[in-house]
C-alpha cells in the first residue's frame, strides 16, 4: 500500500511512455555499432595489452579495420575479422592481435572465408569467456551464501587518491569500519578519453584510471578484508564516457559488483554525442546485466545543476526512461540502481519534507530496484560542522524509506575528494542513525493530504507530463531542447560521434545473443 | 568557603591587542583552538603522545586530546584541543583586491559607453578536464547566479561562454576567432594542485603566441583568490561569493588602464 | 487528541497521587522557615549591601537574630524585627542593616511593638516591592508585546566562562546568532554558600557568581543587543541551592525570565537537607510565579547518573510532583518549565523512537507547561562530529513535539564549557533543522500499537505505580531509598539543615500573602 | 591527451617513516589536518587572511579557509585546512603508564592475599566543590561501570566512597580515621585548571601532615593522565577507560615496592 497516497494509474501511464521512448530510440540503437563496442567485442575475445607506445592493442585493432579501404569496415563487426583471422592463421585472438599491432598482419586482406564457419570458431571461443564471467557471477554469489548479504542499506562510499594502492589503503580501512560498496571514482578526463588506460595506474586528479589491472588490485584487496570480517565488500566503478562497454567487459572479468552507467550522464555532463553512448550503453547494459552487476544512474546529477525543487520531476522521468533501457539490455529491476539525490537546499523551509516524500515515492514506484540514493553535495559548504548535519538529515531519509545504495554524504564535500578520516565519520553518522531510528519508518505514516502527499502527486503528474512529451518529440529532440538539467546537446554534437558506425546487414556480435536475456 | 581552592589561575593578558591577534575560545586571547587530524600509527597510549607532540609541532600548549578512533590497525583519528600561544599581528595585514569599487551592472554598461566607446567581447570556459560549468555559468549566463545576472545580459559586452572541458589551445583559438578583449577561466578541481598547472600552461601558450599583453586575462574558482591568480600571471582572481559585477568592474577599468580599447 | 494513545486515566491518577504528596509535605513546609526564606524577606524589604568582610547584610542580621538569646528568634520572622525596629527608630530597612552591621543595633533588644502596628509598617514597604516586580513583569510584557513573541521553541544557551563581562560578550554574540534565552551558568561550589556573594565578579569555575549586579549588567546587556535585535532575549539562572529563595528574590527585581528551581535537584545532586530546601523552594516559587518567571525543573539530571531506558518513569513522576508543588506556590502551569532530557545512549536500537515517543508523551501530559528539554550530555564524548549528530536528532525531537525551553546541545559537551563558536555551531544546527522540519511533526502520524505507543505506556504506567508508592511512603522516605537518579539522601544529613527553623504562632512574612495567588 | 596538463605534482616520500610520522589525509605524509578557530576580528578579507597567518604559525603550507562565518561583529568562526610539514619521531616515543601488566579482579585478590596479608583500606572521592561522581562511582562502586567491577566488590579490600563534593580536609580527615592504604581522588571539573590546584592542595596538606608517604595517593578523572599526576606529586593517575583493576593493579604493587604492608 502507498504511505503517499500515490497514484498509480499516472505511474503505470508514465511507465508505458517510457518504454515507447525507449523502444523507439531503440530502433536506432539496433541499426548502429560504435568502436567501443567492437573493442569491447575484442576484450571479450580475450585481447588485451598494449603496444610500445601504450595504445590498447583493442584499439589499434578496431582502428585498423575501421581505416581499412579493403573491406566493408566495421559495419561487419570486429567479430568476424577475429574469426576470419583464426581460421586463416590458426592463431588466438590475442596472438593475432599482437601480429596487427606490429603490422606483421593485416585483417582486412585475408581470405574471406563463409560467415557460418566464422562464427562457429568466434562463438567457440565466446562461450568461454560467458562461462568465465558466469563463474565470477557464481563466486559472487557463493561468497554472498557464505557471509550472508545485508538487508537494510549498503554503506557505499568512494576512494578517489589518484593512486590505486593508496585508493587499497583506503577502501580497506573503510570496509573496516563498516563499508558495503567502495567506488573507485575515476580521475577527471578519463571518460573522453576514447580508450582504456592499461596496468596499474598511482596517477590521477580528483580519482584514479580505471583499468583492468586496477580492477584486480582492488577487487583482491577486497576480497582479502571481506574475508577477514565475514562480509562481501562491493566494487563499484564508472561503466560510462566513451568505452561505456569496454569497462563493462573489463568489470564482469574482474568481479565488480556496481557500475555507473548512463548514457545521459555522458551526454549532458561529459558533452558525449548522444548516438555514440545510447549505442554503447546498450552492449554494456547486456554485459552488465549478465555479469549480475548493478548499475547507477545519473539522475542525481541533474540536481547538481539545476533547482532540486522545480525539477524533481525530471529526475522521475529519468529513472522512468533508464528502467526501459535497463529492461531491453536485458538488465533485471533487482540490479537497477535507479538514481535520485538529497539536494534541495537548507535554506528551503520544510526541504526535509519534500526530501522524504520524494524519495519515499521512488521506493514505491520502483519498489525492487535497488536504489542509488545520493547525499547532499551542491549545498555542502565549507562549513563542515553544518555539513555533518546535512548528511545525518540523508542518512534518515535512506533509513526511512529503504533506499539500498546509499552513498555516504562526506562532510568536506565543498572541499576536497574524501580523507581516511571523512570516511570514518560519515561512516559513523550513517550507522549511529540507521540504529537509533531502525524502524522509525514502519512507526510512521503521513497525513493523507498532507505537503508530503501534495509535494509527490505533483512530482509525478509532471514527469508524466514531462515523458508524454518526450513520447512525442523522441529522446534525442528532447536532449537538444535540454529538458534535463537545463543542458541542452545538439544530436551532431560532443565527443565521440566519428565512433559511430551504420551496421552491415552481416554484422554480428556474438555476445549480444550470448548474454541478452541473462543467459541462465 | 573552606576547602576552595585559591582563586588565581593562569594568568595571561585579556586585552585585545590587533598587533597580537589569537584565537578566541571564551576569554580574550586564550588561543584556543580546535585540531583534528589522522595519524598512521595504532590507537594506543604511544599513539595519543604522538598526537599531542603533533599539536605541539602547531605550537600549542594546554594539549588535550579529546578523541581518538582507530581507523583500521595502523591508523588513527585526532580530535585535539589546545591553546596557540602565538598569534599575528593583524594591523599590518593588507589584502589586495582585484578592484577596491564595485560598480553594479547598469555603472559597469555606463562605464563602456562612455570610456571604451565599443562593445568588448568576453570569452570564459572551464579548461583542461574540468567539467564544472556551474561556476563560470554563474558568472557568464543570462540568469546569473543568487539574483546577480551574468555577462550576457550586459549592455556592450559580447559574451561567449564555451562550456567545460575546453583545452587550452581550442581556448586560445576561439578568443583570437572573435578578437575577445577578456579571457575568462574557471577551475573547479584542484586535487593535487591539477588547476595550478592549467592555469599556468595556458599563460605560457598565451605568450608563446604573443597574446599575453593584449587581453585581459581572469581566473575564478572555489580555491582562486586574487594573490593566487596574480602569482600565476593573471590579471585578476576570483572566489565564492563573486559575481558578474565583480568580474566586469575590474575588467573593463583594466581595459582602459592597459589601453586596450 | 493524543498521538499516542495515551491512557488519560492513568495520567489523571498519577497526578491525584503527586497532588497529595505535595499536600503532605507541604504540611511540614507550613509550619517552617529558614535562614534563607528570612533573608529573602529582608531582601524584599530592600536591604542589600555586605559589610567590611564582605558578609552579606541579610545574613548579619539573620544570624544576629538567630543567634540572639533575647528573643523568640527568627521563629517569629524576620519582618518583624525589621517592622519594629523602624517604629523604633524611624530609619528604613537599609540603614536599620547598616547600624545592626556596624554593632550599633541589636534587633532583639529592642522596645516590642505590636504586631498588628508592625505589620503595618511592613507591609507599606513590602508592597512597594511587589508593585516593583509587578513593574518589571510588565516591562517583560511590554517588551514582548512590541516585539512579538516566538511561536515555536525557544533556542536557549548556556554562557559559562566565569566572567560576567566575558559571559556578556558571548551572551550578546549568541544573541545575534539567533538564542531567545541566555543562561548564566554558576560557578561550581556557589550552591553550597550560605550567601549571595556580591557585586560584579571575575573568577568562577564552570560557571560565573549569580549576583545582583551580575544579575543586572546581563539583562542591561540582553535588553540592549534585544533592541537592537527587536526580539526579546530571555535571561536565566540558577534558583537553587541553600540561597534558593534569596536569588530568586534578587531575580524578580532585576527582571530574571527563568529560573532553574528544584529542590529536588538540590537534595539528590547537591547533597541539600531535604527539609530545608523544600521549605525554601515554596517561597521562591512563590516569588517566581509572581515575577512571571518560568521554572525549570530538574529532571533531566537523573538520567546522568541513572540508566535513560530504565529510570524514564522516574522523570515523569518527578514531572508531575513538581507540577504540583508549583501549583501550591502559585504558579501557573505557563511558567512550569518541567525538565526531561534526550539521554538515551546512541547504542541502543531504536533508541530515537524512545526519545520522540517520551518528549510527546511529556507534551500532552502537561499542554500548557513551557516543557524544558535537555540535550543529550551524558554519552556526548570527545568526538565533536558525533555529537553534532547526536545534538541534530535531540534538535529534531524538539521540532516534531513542540519542546518550548530547548537547551542546545554543544558538540564539546564532554570538553569543555562552550566557546563562543560551539554555540555558533549549535544554534546554526538547531535552526537549521527547525526550518527543513518545520512542519514534520504535523504531517506524520505513529503507528497504533508500534514501539512508540507501548513505550509510553509503559513508562506512564511505572511513573503511576512509583507515584502511588511515594503517596503511602512520603515524599521524604521516598528520598532516603533512593527511587530518583538512584541516590539515598537521610532525612537528617546533607547541608543547611541548621538553617531549619520551626514557626512560631506569630510569625510572619509580608510577602506570602502578597504574591500568592499572583496578585493580579 | 591532447590538453592534459603535465602530470608531475608536487614530490614528497610516499613512504611511511616512523621517525617523522605526519598526519595523513589520503596519502601518506600529506600532512593534512583540519583547524578551527575563532578570532576576535571582522568576517572580511583582512580575517581570511589573519585565519591563514595563524595557521601558518601553526606551521601549516598549502592552506585552505574552506568556511569563514560571523559570530558577531567582531568575532569570525574559522575553518581550515592545511598541510602540516613537521613531523613526529613515533619511535623515540616511551609512554609511562601507572603499570605495565594488568590483573583482573581475582588476580588483585591472590596477589593481596598471598603479599599484603592483610585487607588493604582505600578512601575515594570526588573533592574539592566537584560534585560528579560517576567516575569515582565507576572505580569503587559495587556494580562498577561498563561490565567491570568496582572495588567495594574486591576480597581483601575494605573500601569507602566519600562522594562528592568533599573538601581536601574532611578527606584527609577520613582517611587517618579509617587508616587508609589508597587515596583515590576523582576530579571532573577543569576550567581554569581548577582541578589541578585542587590536587596540588591536597598534596600540599598531606605533606603538612606528614601523611604523603604513608599513603599511595592516586588522582582521575575525564582530564587526568598518569604523567600529569606524576607532575602533580600523585603515584599515579588514570583517564577516561580506565576501570577497578587498572587501579587496584597499580595501588597493591605499589604497596608492595613502597613496604606500606
Ligand atoms: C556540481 C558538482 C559537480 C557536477 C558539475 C556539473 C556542472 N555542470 O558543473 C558533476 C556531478 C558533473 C561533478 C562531477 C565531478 N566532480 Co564535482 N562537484 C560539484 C559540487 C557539488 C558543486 C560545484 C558547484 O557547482 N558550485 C557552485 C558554484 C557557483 O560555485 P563556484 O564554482 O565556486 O563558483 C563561484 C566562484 O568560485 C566564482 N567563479 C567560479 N569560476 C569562475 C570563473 C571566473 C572567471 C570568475 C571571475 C569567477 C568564477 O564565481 C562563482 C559564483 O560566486 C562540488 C562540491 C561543492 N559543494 O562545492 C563538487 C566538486 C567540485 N567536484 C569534485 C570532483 C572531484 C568531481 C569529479 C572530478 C569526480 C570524478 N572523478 O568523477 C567529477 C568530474 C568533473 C570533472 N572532470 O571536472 C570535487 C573537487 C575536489 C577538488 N578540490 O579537487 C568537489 C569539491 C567534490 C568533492 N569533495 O570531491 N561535480
Ligand atoms: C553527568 C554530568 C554532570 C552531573 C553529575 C552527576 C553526578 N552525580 O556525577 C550533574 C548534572 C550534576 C553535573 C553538574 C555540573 N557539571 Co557536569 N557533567 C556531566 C557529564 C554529562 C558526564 C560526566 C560523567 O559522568 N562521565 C562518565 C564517567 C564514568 O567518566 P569519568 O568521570 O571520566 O570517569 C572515568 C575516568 O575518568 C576515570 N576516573 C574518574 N575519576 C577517577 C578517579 C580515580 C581515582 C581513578 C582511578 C579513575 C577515575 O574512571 C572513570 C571510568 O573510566 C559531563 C559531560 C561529559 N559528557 O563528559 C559534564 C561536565 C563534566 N560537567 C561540567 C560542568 C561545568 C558542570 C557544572 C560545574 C556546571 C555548573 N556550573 O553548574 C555542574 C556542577 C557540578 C560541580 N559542582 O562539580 C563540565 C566540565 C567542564 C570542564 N572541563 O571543566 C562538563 C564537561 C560539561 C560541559 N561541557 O560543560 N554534571
Ligand atoms: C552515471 C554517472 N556516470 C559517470 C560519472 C562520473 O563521471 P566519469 O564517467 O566521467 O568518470 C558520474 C558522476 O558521478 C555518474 O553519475
Ligand atoms: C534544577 C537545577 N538546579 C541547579 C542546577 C545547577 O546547579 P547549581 O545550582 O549548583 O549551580 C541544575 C543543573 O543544571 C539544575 O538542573
Amino acid at each position: 500500500m502507498s504511505k503517499l497516497n500515490l497514484d498509480f494509474e499516472v505511474v503505470e501511464k508514465a511507465r508505458k511512455c517510457a518504454q515507447n521512448i525507449a523502444l523507439d530510440t531503440q530502433e536506432f540503437i539496433n541499426k548502429h555499432t560504435t568502436v567501443a563496442v567492437e573493442r569491447t567485442v575484442l576484450r571479450l575475445l580475450g585481447i588485451d595489452g598494449v603496444d610500445e607506445f601504450n595504445v590498447p592493442l583493442p584499439n589499434i585493432i578496431v582502428e585498423n579495420i575501421k581505416n581499412s579501404q579493403n573491406s566493408e569496415g566495421l559495419g561487419l563487426g570486429v567479430a568476424y575479422y577475429i574469426g576470419n583471422a583464426m581460421i586463416n592463421t590458426n592463431l588466438t585472438p590475442q596472438e593475432i592481435a599482437m601480429k596487427v599491432s606490429k603490422g606483421k598482419l593485416d585483417l582486412c586482406s585475408l581470405k574471406e572465408h563463409d560467415i557460418f564457419e566464422v562464427k562457429l570458431k568466434i562463438y567457440e571461443i565466446a562461450k568461454k569467456t560467458v562461462e568465465k564471467i558466469k563463474e565470477n557471477r557464481n563466486k559472487r554469489e557463493n561468497y554472498l551464501s557464505q557471509y550472508g548479504d545485508k538487508s537494510g542499506p549498503y554503506l557505499y562510499v568512494i576512494v578517489a587518491t589518484g593512486n590505486i594502492y593508496e585508493d587499497i589503503v583506503q577502501a580497506k580501512a573503510a570496509a573496516k569500519q563498516g563499508a558495503d560498496i567502495i567506488a573507485v571514482i575515476r580521475t577527471t578526463g578519463q571518460s573522453l578519453l576514447d580508450y582504456v588506460p592499461y596496468g596499474a595506474t598511482t596517477e590521477g586528479f580528483g580519482g584514479t584510471y580505471a583499468t583492468g589491472e586496477n580492477f584486480r588490485l582492488m577487487r583482491s584487496a577486497l576480497d582479502e578484508v571481506g574475508e577477514e570480517l565475514g562480509r562481501y565488500i562491493r566494487l563499484c566503478n564508472y561503466c560510462s564516457g566513451l568505452c561505456m562497454p569496454e569497462i563493462a567487459a573489463l568489470g564482469a572479468n574482474e568481479r565488480l559488483d556496481v557500475m555507473l552507467n548512463d548514457a545521459l550522464y555522458g551526454i549532458l555532463f561529459r558533452d558525449i554525442n548522444m548516438k555514440r553512448t545510447m549505442i554503447d550503453q546498450y552492449f554494456s547494459r547486456i554485459i552488465n546485466g549478465f555479469a549480475g552487476v548493478i548499475i547507477n544512474t545519473g539522475e542525481d546529477n541533474y540536481l547538481t545543476t539545476a533547482d532540486a525543487v522545480e525539477e524533481a520531476h525530471t529526475v522521475l522521468a529519468s529513472q522512468f526512461i533508464n528502467e526501459q533501457f535497463a529492461l531491453i539490455a536485458g538488465l533485471p529491476e533487482e540490479q537497477m540502481g535507479l538514481g535520485h539525490a538529497f539536494e534541495i537546499s537548507p535554506d528551503v523551509e520544510n526541504g526535509f519534507l519534500y526530501e522524504l516524500s520524494q524519495a519515499q515515492m521512488a521506493r514505491e514506484i520502483f519498489p525492487k530496484a535497488p536504489l542509488k540514493y545520493m547525499p547532499p553535495t551542491k549545498f555542502m559548504t565549507g562549513d563542515i560542522f553544518k555539513g555533518q548535519v546535512q548528511d545525518a538529515l540523508f542518512n534518515m531519509v535512506t533509513i526511512m524509506t529503504n533506499q539500498k545504495l546509499h552513498l555516504l554524504g562526506m562532510l568536506t564535500e565543498a572541499i576536497h575528494t574524501p580523507f581516511i578520516s571523512d570516511r570514518a565519520i560519515s561512516i559513523e553518522n550513517a550507522k549511529y542513525i540507521f540504529s537509533t531510528m531502525k524502524d522509525f519508518g514502519e512507526e510512521i505514516e503521513f497525513k493523507k493530504d498532507g505537503i508530503m502527499c501534495k509535494r509527490v502527486d505533483e512530482v509525478l503528474n509532471k514527469a508524466c507530463s514531462l515523458l508524454s512529451e518526450i513520447e512525442k518529440e523522441g529522446l534525442f529532440k528532447t536532449l537538444e531542447q535540454g529538458k534535463f538539467a537545463g543542458i541542452k546537446r545538439p544530436i551532431d554534437g560532443g565527443k565521440g560521434l566519428d565512433g559511430v558506425v551504420m551496421k552491415e546487414v552481416n554484422y554480428f556480435n556474438p555476445f549480444i545473443e550470448l548474454m541478452l536475456g541473462g543467459g541462465f | 568557603m573552606s576547602g576552595l581552592y585559591s582563586m588565581d589561575t593562569k594568568e595571561f593578558d585579556k586585552n585585545l591587542d590587533l598587533k597580537n591577534v589569537k584565537p578566541y575560545g571564551d576569554t580574550m586571547n586564550d588561543g584556543k583552538v580546535q585540531v583534528s587530524f589522522t595519524l598512521p600509527v595504532k590507537d594506543d597510549e604511544q599513539g595519543i603522545e604522538a598526537a599531542k607532540l603533533i599539536a605541539k609541532n602547531m605550537g600549542l600548549s594546554d594539549i588535550n586530546v579529546a578523541h581518538h578512533k582507530m581507523l583500521d590497525k595502523e591508523f588513527t583519528f585526532y580530535v585535539v584541543y589546545g591553546n596557540l600561544d602565538l598569534g599575528v599581528n593583524y594591523e599590518d595585514i593588507r589584502v589586495e583586491v582585484a578592484q577596491e569599487e564595485i560598480m553594479d551592472k547598469h555603472q559597469v554598461e555606463e562605464y563602456i559607453k562612455e570610456n571604451i566607446k565599443r562593445d568588448i567581447v568576453v570569452v570564459g570556459a572551464s579548461t583542461g578536464t574540468d567539467a564544472h560549468t556551474v561556476g563560470i555559468d554563474a558568472i557568464m549566463n543570462m540568469k546569473g547566479y543568487a539574483g546577480n545576472y551574468g555577462l550576457e545580459r550586459y549592455l556592450g559586452i559580447e559574451a561567449y561562454n564555451l562550456g567545460s572541458q575546453v583545452s587550452n589551445e581550442e581556448f586560445i583559438k576561439k578568443a583570437v576567432g572573435v578578437k575577445a578583449d577578456v579571457l575568462l577561466v574557471s577551475q573547479t578541481v584542484t586535487q593535487k594542485n591539477v588547476h595550478i598547472e592549467n592555469l599556468i600552461n595556458l599563460v605560457e601558450l598565451l605568450e608563446g603566441e604573443g597574446l599575453r599583453d593584449k587581453v585581459v586575462l581572469i581566473c575564478g574558482g572555489p580555491r582562486i583568490s586574487h594573490e593566487l591568480a596574480k602569482e600565476l600571471g593573471y590579471d585578476a582572481g576570483f572566489g565564492p561569493g563573486k559575481f558578474a559585477q565583480d568580474v566586469a568592474s575590474f575588467a573593463v577599468v583594466e581595459m582602459i588602464n592597459r589601453k586596450l580599447v
